[in-house]
């Protein structure tokens, strides 16, 4: 099957564009469902892709390749004409990733069938939904990085459109807008970075691109640079601090919406493009320091303003950021296997959660979890997989974020203890809030008896998914971790040069430098956490967090945790304002705009003045001059000419009565007394 | 008085005229339109023989105060091509008295033979005669229309300025006259001195006054405007060609054997002359007035091929002068159509022509974008020849002051333009109401101006064959 | 009377006539300006003839030309004075201000 | 074949004269047809272009002015074949644009007609002064049809346009005399002047070359010459603005290509440093000015600014796939500035007025329009996948060998292009309905539709699939770089 892989990302383009053009815009659309069975073939593309690598029947990673475009370039004051190759790569990861995404999407739209029934727009909403998805297996699957940045840069515009969906209300285009901007920011970082490599190595094929570097031909410098540039856009996509901005306004887009953009698609994006160009950072230790930290810190900045939030939406995306965060810190830390891992577990009991507290809202209509409570009684299903889903991002065992996030702990551990102890308090406050969210809203009393009464379960096709990712969320974990299967899924790869590599890379003197190459590296060897950590963190800390947070916010009016946000008030201000960066972007934007008209008016008022019509004026003075000298001046004035020349006019006038023929006679003579003596004096 | 029978088309055409005169007397005064066919007939017949004659080496040769060579014949076809459009245009125009036909057409004429004596004179004897001759009839043609007092104000200040320049000229040849002993240009100016060179500066200036140059410019706008068009077009065009041909002759072959180098005289002159023509046109109202000042600027251009000197120049001259020709009567002749039909020349007559009668404001487009230089209409080629001249000899910042002048040109002929084509026209304005010998003369100038402009090459030719001189 | 004596009246002459003709508002007194400069010419050419170039009869020939010529401009300049006068009633040519840029 | 091609619209615009004004039909008919031939002999071309060549093709010579080795010499390689096909292209989409022109229909056919004979003479001329005389014709209609058709500022900015393009093209004669008295073949023909350029004196390519480049800075246009460019597009009807922006302003880039580059090597490399400045100065404060518009016309005219900037970049670079960058953007630019404009033109045709925050919410009420527009804006503003990033991509891909901190701020200057794209679409089209156009929106008219809908399939085309008009530049583009 793996022949067809290429048909992957493409399936879903043909059937959004039938969709968006199939017929006219109808709240009872059968379209939809086009897409739901485009996405059903790729699932079992996927499935028979990944099966077939687990069972061994497949051998990955798999590369195909077709010529794109012909390209004259210049390498190295050499001209000629290059092939730009298209095609797909498919490594183990990238299997998993078509799983996974592909699986979520489905389960969206499925979800979404129910969810967005007799919406003015319902028939949009799917095809842009089939697009975003298509993006993202695009660049699952992309064997070339430039057509990756494409598809990166074509989920941007998705996710653009899906969160300024409704776009009559004035949140939802602001938000938007700010999505864009700020990605696009990042954006520009790996746009930079893809031109540094291209001007070291002068491909975008991944494999060669990894050669390149596996034999060390390109500077460490450079590889930083590049790898930095990697680095910001990943920041962008995947909210990574200070570009975190825009992932909680996204909210503004219809929650299955959130749900894909938010488990599978747009966020994952950013760590997928770092760990596809993972040999980048493996060459610049730097880079995979800043990954590191910066992952760390959004993590920690993240989880604490979820501590706060009461809005069941925003908690999950402030947690999304915080789970990326842990991703790329342990990309960071040199845990590959670890970040990707905890990728695809998260993709699913995150698109479970969404999904989830879309149920939620549906049927309270209201995001805010203190009109919520005691919503067990009322939807239990929603309930039973929502509690799946938090143990999971939890990490309780045996369900599948255990699993992950200890991979991504232990890397922490090995790579640095700075690093190891806040992630572990971070987990523990990511125990905590998720926590929160589902007492706040399942348990205890019902605060608000209204909305309490008309709650009710969702129907079959909003259940149905929350069943599918429930179980998933439950046994990905295990089944990944069970005998290694881990790091056959996810092998980190090295700069160690093989020798079939060297082989494959066209120029002699690569071969030649690959005998010496200075940076081959050993796997560095995975040492276990000590064992209080490594059974005191499942086994106690985190119940610990859990346990508090059901007991602060289990009562209708939980005085308790009130009474320690009124006493770290200016903290609890500081988080409600996240950190203060919306503050810092809108400053941003200000300043830019400022600039932007300063450098109109420099544009209006001097550029033109003096480039353009300082031409025309100069004109008019010599004919002014001229004028004055054919005694033509007084017309001239009364042309409009200005009002300085009516004045001399005037007093010429007085002098000589102008226009008559004695004064020309007169400019006549003096010209040729002139012209004699200055001819015969010489 | 050898090898007379050289000047005969000349002395045939002020023959014709004294025949007109006669015939004045002849014909009854209600067919005196009979009297301009005449006219414009013998000029053109003038013209065939000239043509006829070119085959003929035996036309050409060096007689005691004239040369009649290939040069001269060129220049003697251009005028003569100059008077026939002229007086075709006098046909339409309204404004001259019906029982003075045979006076207009006779003087004309004889303005005309003078030149083409002028053109061939050698001897400051003959181009003084020769001169006064054109001056003389051009007097009177100005104030033609003795009506109007337009007419007699620009006459007179014309005849004033005139007489005092050509004063000053005799003065110079009497200078000339002592201190070479002759009064040929080539033989005399052998014997260079102070005195010599004084006297070829007067009479350069009083040459200066016929090609309107500055600072003998002046009393161009006003006896251009005051003149009957067909006056002001013959005046604009034929004249200053001649005058140029003679300065050419002076400046190629005299200045040279008198040691005397006028270049730095010349360079200024055409700079003033450019300059001051364009810029003061930027403020005219009057569309005769506004093509007055142009007509100053095209003899600065005319100038700089003087300047330069060398053989391209000279050919330059004779190129430009005769496309200048036919985008100048091409554009005269459409204000004399739009002026009399609105019964002024002011320039918003001309407003919304083109949609009152688009052809003629094509055609006046045409003219004007050939005046400024703009390709690929036949202006264009004879800058690019002038300016080509210039930069072959170096002359740098005098091509580069000349187009910058072309580009400001542009700017006071889309003046008209503008109005043409930008403004709306009058209520109920109807389309121009002129004669066909207006559209004939249009129709001439505009073929030239295109064509030439499209493939000069025939032109370029007939140039380089008859640029030789002595 | 030498040739200087001759071309320093003639010169005198020159200069008194362009005076005049700048000077002049009436145009009767500007022609007859004029008129002196023209002589000034002849003059000069008189003189050349009788001192440098005895043999030669070239400038009195010229000087004829200029005579007969200068008395032509002369009647056409009354001529066209007759017709302005007719039309304005005035000789001042201050009074000549129809025709402006 | 390119003589009919160059000609055909002239030959229209003359019969278009004999037909009388009050016959609209005949004269649209006559001036679709000449377009159209025009278009096909060109598409025709298409097929039997070498792609394989980089030297001239079609090349068809014969003698015109002897006395000065004046010819009338046609060819085109891979550098103006590209841009004949958008001007005969823009030119037929701007025709059917110029359907809604109800006035003088006669005189506006007429100068369209010559217009497009200049413009096309521009790119297939192999002769200077045969390139300069096309060069030139460009002006005149120009002014005619903007001054006659325009807005309300139309005269002034008329005139300013006349001249100042003028004043510029008139330093350019004077350098291509000074090369044609340098050449020792004393010719103007071009591929003589590349042959005899590299024997020229270094500082005489220097002084030469800024003469050329005054004249086409302001065509391209670049900083500081811009300023007309605004002003004229503000003021221009809509399939004029289409014209200027889609192909004159190409002619600038071309000739700095073709003269400056081709024949004055070294004075190119003495300017180069300077020219990736103003490069990055036109990207940069082209998008900076486009941010501070409240007018949407003016707001497109700076970006064209702004786009020409990634031309000069890509041109800076020095490399192949700049230059090809450079050209594969002046093609897209053709295609979605021409595409914007239009798109305007509809809405201010409906409105009358193109003021950004006179509308909003127009996206329900104009799905059609609004899908358009957007395409045509993320195309404009470099989205992947639509043709206005890949010649974007290759500039920068070009130019960041060379240039690495000129590169880096101009990508940053696309974040500001993005900007003022995004405020165009939230403003106008996002948000809520200004009841104030209840009624006065209907969505395109079919001819509108007929307009921009085949831009927009260009769009998306050479945004998937840049290997059609990459294929034709790519032997030429090498062949550059080789000498």
């Amino acid at each position: 099957m793996i022949e067809y892989a290429w048909l992957i990302p493409l399936i879903p383009v043909a059937a959004s564009l039938i969709i968006l053009f199939g017929a006219k815009e109808d709240p009872r659309s059968p379209l939809p469902w086009i897409g739901i069975g485009a996405m059903t073939v790729c699932l079992a593309l996927a499935v028979s892709i990944l099966w077939g690598f687990v069972s061994g029947g497949v051998a990955l990673p798999y590369e195909k390749n077709w010529d794109w475009f012909s390209l004259a370039t210049t390498i190295g004051g050499q001209s000629f004409v290059w092939t730009m190759p298209v095609g797909v790569l498919i490594d183990p990861p990238a299997a998993v990733l078509l799983f996974v995404v592909s699986l979520v999407s489905l389960m969206v739209q499925v979800y979404s069938i129910a969810y967005m029934h007799d919406d003015t727009r319902y028939k949009r909403y799917f095809a842009f939904v089939s697009f975003f998805t298509a993006a993202m297996l695009g660049l699952v699957v992309s064997s070339n990085i430039l057509v990756g940045f494409m598809c990166w840069e074509l989920m941007g515009l998705t996710s653009y459109l899906l969160i300024g969906f409704w776009f009559e209300r004035e949140g939802p285009c602001e938000a938007q807008k700010k999505a864009f901007m700020t990605t696009k920011l990042g954006d520009s970082g790996l746009y930079l970075a893809l031109l540094l490599l291209y001007a070291k190595t002068g491909t975008f094929q991944l494999t060669q691109l990894h050669q390149h570097f596996a034999l060390g031909l390109v500077a460490p410098a450079a590889a930083t640079v590049a790898a930095i540039g990697i680095l910001l856009g990943a920041m962008g996509k995947s909210a990574q601090a200070p570009l975190m901005v825009w992932l909680p306004d996204a909210m503004e887009g219809p929650t299955p919406g959130s749900a894909l953009i938010h488990a599978a698609t747009m966020v994952a994006a950013g760590i997928l493009v770092v760990s596809k160009l993972y040999f980048v950072f493996l060459a610049a230790p730097l880079a995979m320091e800043a990954a590191a930290w910066i992952g760390l810190i959004t993590a920690f900045m993240a989880a604490a303003m979820a501590l706060v939030s009461f809005d069941i939406k925003r908690v999950l995306a402030f947690s999304t950021v915080s789970q990326l965060g842990f991703m790329l810190c342990a990309l960071g830390c040199g845990g590959y296997t670890a970040g990707l891992f905890h990728l695809t577990t998260h993709a699913f009991f995150k698109a479970l959660l969404f999904l989830g507290a879309g149920s939620v809202i549906h049927s309270v209509h209201t995001n805010d979890m203190r009109q919520m409570g005691g919503l067990s009684r009322r939807m239990l299903l929603t309930f039973a997989t929502m509690t799946v889903a938090v143990l999971a991002i939890c990490g309780v065992w045996p369900f599948a974020g255990f699993y992950s996030k200890d991979m991504i702990l232990v890397a922490a551990w090995n790579h640095e203890k700075w690093i190891f102890w806040p992630l572990l308090l971070t987990a523990l406050m990511t125990a905590f809030y998720m926590t929160r969210l589902l007492t706040l809203t399942f348990l205890g009393d019902d605060r608000d008896h209204e909305r309490f009464h008309h709650a009710h379960e969702s129907p079959a096709l909003i259940t149905a998914p929350l069943l599918v990712l429930a179980f998933f969320s439950l046994t990905a974990g295990m089944a990944v971790a069970h005998d290694g299967l881990a790091a056959r899924l996810f092998p980190k790869p090295t700069l160690s040069v093989a020798a079939d590599a060297a082989a494959a890379t066209p120029s002699a003197s690569v071969a030649a430098s690959a005998a010496n190459n200075p940076q081959v590296q050993t796997p560095d060897a995975e040492q276990e956490l000590p064992d209080w950590l490594k059974f005191g963190i499942p086994g106690v800390f985190v119940p610990g967090a859990m346990l508090l947070a059901f007991f602060m916010y289990r009562g209708p009016k939980f005085e308790a945790a009130e009474g320690l946000r009124s006493a770290f008030a200016p903290i609890a201000t500081l988080l409600d304002r996240r950190w203060y960066l919306d503050d810092a972007f809108l400053a941003l934007v200000a300043f830019c705009d400022g600039v932007a008209a300063l450098a109109f008016w420099i544009d209006a008022n001097i550029v033109d003045r003096v480039f353009v019509d300082g031409w025309g004026l100069l004109m008019r003075i010599i004919a002014e001059i001229s004028s004055f000298f054919d005694g033509a001046f007084v017309d001239a004035a009364v042309d409009g000419v200005g009002g300085l020349s009516t004045d001399l006019g005037v007093g010429l006038r007085s002098l000589v009565a102008e226009g008559q023929v004695q004064e020309y006679m007169m400019y006549a003579a003096i010209a040729v007394s002139l012209a004699a003596t200055l001819i015969l004096t010489r | 008085m050898q090898n007379l029978s050289l000047l005969s088309p000349a002395m045939a055409l002020s023959g014709l005229a004294v025949l007109v005169l006669l015939a004045d007397m002849l014909v009854p005064p209600s067919r005196s339109r009979l009297l301009y066919h005449l006219g414009w007939a013998s000029a053109a017949g003038t013209l065939a023989w000239l043509v006829a004659g070119l085959a003929n080496p035996a036309s050409r040769g060096a007689g005691s105060l004239w040369v009649v060579d290939a040069y001269a014949q060129f220049f003697g076809m251009t005028i003569l091509l100059a008077a026939v459009l002229c007086l075709l245009m006098g046909l339409d125009y309204k404004a001259l008295p019906e029982r003075h036909a045979g006076t207009f057409t006779a003087l004309m004429l004889l303005a005309t033979s003078g030149l083409m004596i002028l053109v061939s004179a050698t001897d400051l004897l003959l181009i003084f005669v020769s001169l006064e001759l054109v001056s003389l009839s051009s007097f009177v043609l100005v104030g033609f229309e003795r009506g109007n007092p337009k007419s007699n104000e620009g006459a007179m200040k014309y005849f004033l300025f005139g007489a005092f320049s050509s004063a000053i000229m005799v003065y110079g040849i009497s200078l000339y006259y002592g201190a070479a002993g002759t009064t040929h240009l080539i033989r005399g100016a052998a014997a260079p001195g102070p005195m010599l060179m004084l006297g070829l500066i007067l009479i350069l200036l009083g040459f200066g006054f016929k090609a309107s140059l500055a600072p003998m410019h002046f009393w161009v706008p006003d006896a251009y405007e005051g003149a009957p068009t067909p006056v002001t077009t013959f005046l604009s065009v034929a004249p200053k060609i001649a005058t140029f041909a003679l300065l050419v002759r002076v400046f190629v072959s005299v200045l040279p054997a008198a040691q005397f180098d006028l270049q730095a005289l010349v360079v200024l002159m055409a700079l003033t002359t450019m300059t001051i023509g364009n810029f003061t046109a930027f403020f005219q109202n009057d569309a005769k007035r506004l093509l007055a000042y142009s007509s100053i600027a095209q003899a600065g251009y005319l100038l700089i091929g003087l300047a330069a000197g060398n053989g391209r120049g000279v050919e330059a001259v004779m190129m430009y002068s005769f496309i200048y020709l036919a985008m100048n009567v091409g554009a005269f002749a459409v204000v004399q159509a739009v002026g009399q039909d609105a019964g002024s020349c002011d320039l918003s007559s001309f407003d919304g022509l083109a949609q009152r009668s688009l052809g003629l404001a094509l055609a006046m487009t045409f003219c004007l974008l050939s005046l400024a230089g703009i390709p690929p209409l036949a202006g264009f080629m004879g800058k690019l020849y002038i300016f080509s001249s210039a930069v072959e000899t170096g002359h740098w910042w005098l091509a580069t002051a000349g187009l910058l002048n072309s580009v400001a040109s542009a700017y006071f002929y889309f003046r008209i333009a503008q109005r043409m084509f930008l403004r709306a026209p009058r209520e109920g304005a109807l389309p121009v109401a002129a004669g066909p010998y207006i559209y004939g003369a249009v129709a001439v100038a505009v073929v030239g101006v295109i064509l030439f402009g499209v493939h000069p090459e025939p032109l370029i030719a007939g140039v380089r064959a008859s640029a030789g001189l002595p | 009377m030498t040739l200087a004596d001759y071309m320093t009246v003639s010169a005198l002459l020159f200069l008194i006539g362009v005076f005049g003709a700048l000077t002049r508002r009436n145009i009767i007194g500007i022609l007859m300006s004029i008129e002196l400069m023209f002589n000034a010419a002849n003059l000069n050419l008189a003189a050349f003839d009788r001192f440098l170039h005895p043999e030669g009869l070239i400038g009195q020939a010229l000087a004829v030309f200029v005579i007969t010529v200068a008395a032509a401009e002369i009647v056409v300049g009354l001529a066209l004075l007759l017709a302005i006068y007719r039309n304005t009633d005035t000789t001042y040519v201050e009074d000549f201000h129809l025709l402006k840029g | 074949m390119l003589s009919l091609i160059t000609w055909a619209p002239l030959v229209g615009a003359l019969l278009v004269l004999l037909i009388p004004k009050e016959n609209v039909k005949a004269i649209q008919g006559v001036g679709f047809l000449a377009a159209g031939v025009s278009l096909l002999a060109s598409l025709l071309l298409i097929l039997s272009f070498d792609r394989s060549t980089a030297g001239f093709q079609f090349v068809e010579q014969w003698s015109w002015i002897p006395s000065f080795n004046v010819s009338y010499h046609l060819g085109v390689d891979g550098l103006s074949f590209p841009l004949v096909l958008l001007t005969t292209f823009m030119s037929f989409i701007a025709l059917i644009g110029s359907m809604g022109i109800k006035e003088r229909v006669k005189e506006y056919f007429f100068w369209f007609l010559i217009l497009e004979t200049g413009m096309l003479g521009v790119f297939v001329a192999l002769d200077l002064i045969l390139f300069y005389v096309f060069w030139e014709i460009t002006l005149v209609p120009m002014y005619f049809l903007i001054g006659v058709w325009g807005g309300p500022k139309k005269e002034f900015a008329a005139i300013k346009f006349f001249l100042y393009t003028l004043s510029g093209s008139v330093f350019m004669l004077l350098a291509i005399l000074a090369m044609y008295f340098n050449n020792p073949a004393r010719t103007f023909d071009m591929i003589e002047m590349m042959k005899a350029g590299a024997a020229w004196s270094p500082r005489f390519q220097e002084i030469v070359f800024l003469g050329l480049y005054f004249g086409l800075a302001i065509k391209i246009p670049a900083f500081p010459f811009h300023t007309w460019l605004p002003l004229a597009h503000v003021e221009a009807p809509t399939p004029i603005s289409v014209i200027l922006a889609a192909v004159l302003l190409k002619m600038g880039v071309y000739g700095l290509l073709r003269l400056c580059y081709q024949m004055l090597p070294a004075g190119f490399a003495w300017f180069l440093p300077a020219l990736v400045v103003i490069a990055v100065i036109n990207i940069v404060y082209g998008a900076l000015c486009a941010m501070a518009q409240t007018d949407m016309k003016k707001m497109v005219a700076y970006s064209s600014v702004n786009h020409m900037g990634y031309c000069l970049l890509g041109i800076a670079g020095m490399t192949a796939a700049g230059f090809s960058g450079a050209v594969l953007q002046m093609i897209n630019h053709g295609i979605i500035t021409g595409a914007l404009f239009l798109l305007v033109g509809v809405i201010y045709d409906r409105a009358h007025t193109r003021d950004l925050s006179a509308f909003g919410g127009l996206a329900a009420r104009v799905p059609v329009y609004f899908g358009l527009m957007a395409l045509t804006c993320f195309a404009s503003l470099g989205l992947p996948g639509l043709s206005g990033f890949v010649g974007e991509f290759l500039c920068f891909l070009g130019a960041f060998p060379l240039w690495k901190w000129q590169t880096t701020i101009s990508v940053l200057g696309i974040i500001a292009t993005a900007a003022f794209f995004l405020r165009m679409i939230q403003k106008v089209f996002l948000g809520a309905f200004n009841e104030k156009w209840e009624g006065h929106m209907p969505d395109m008219t079919p001819r509108e539709l007929l307009s921009v809908a085949p831009l927009a399939v260009l769009t998306v085309l050479f945004g998937v699939y840049p290997k059609w008009p990459l294929d034709l530049m790519n032997a030429t583009v090498v062949a550059l770089l080789r000498k």
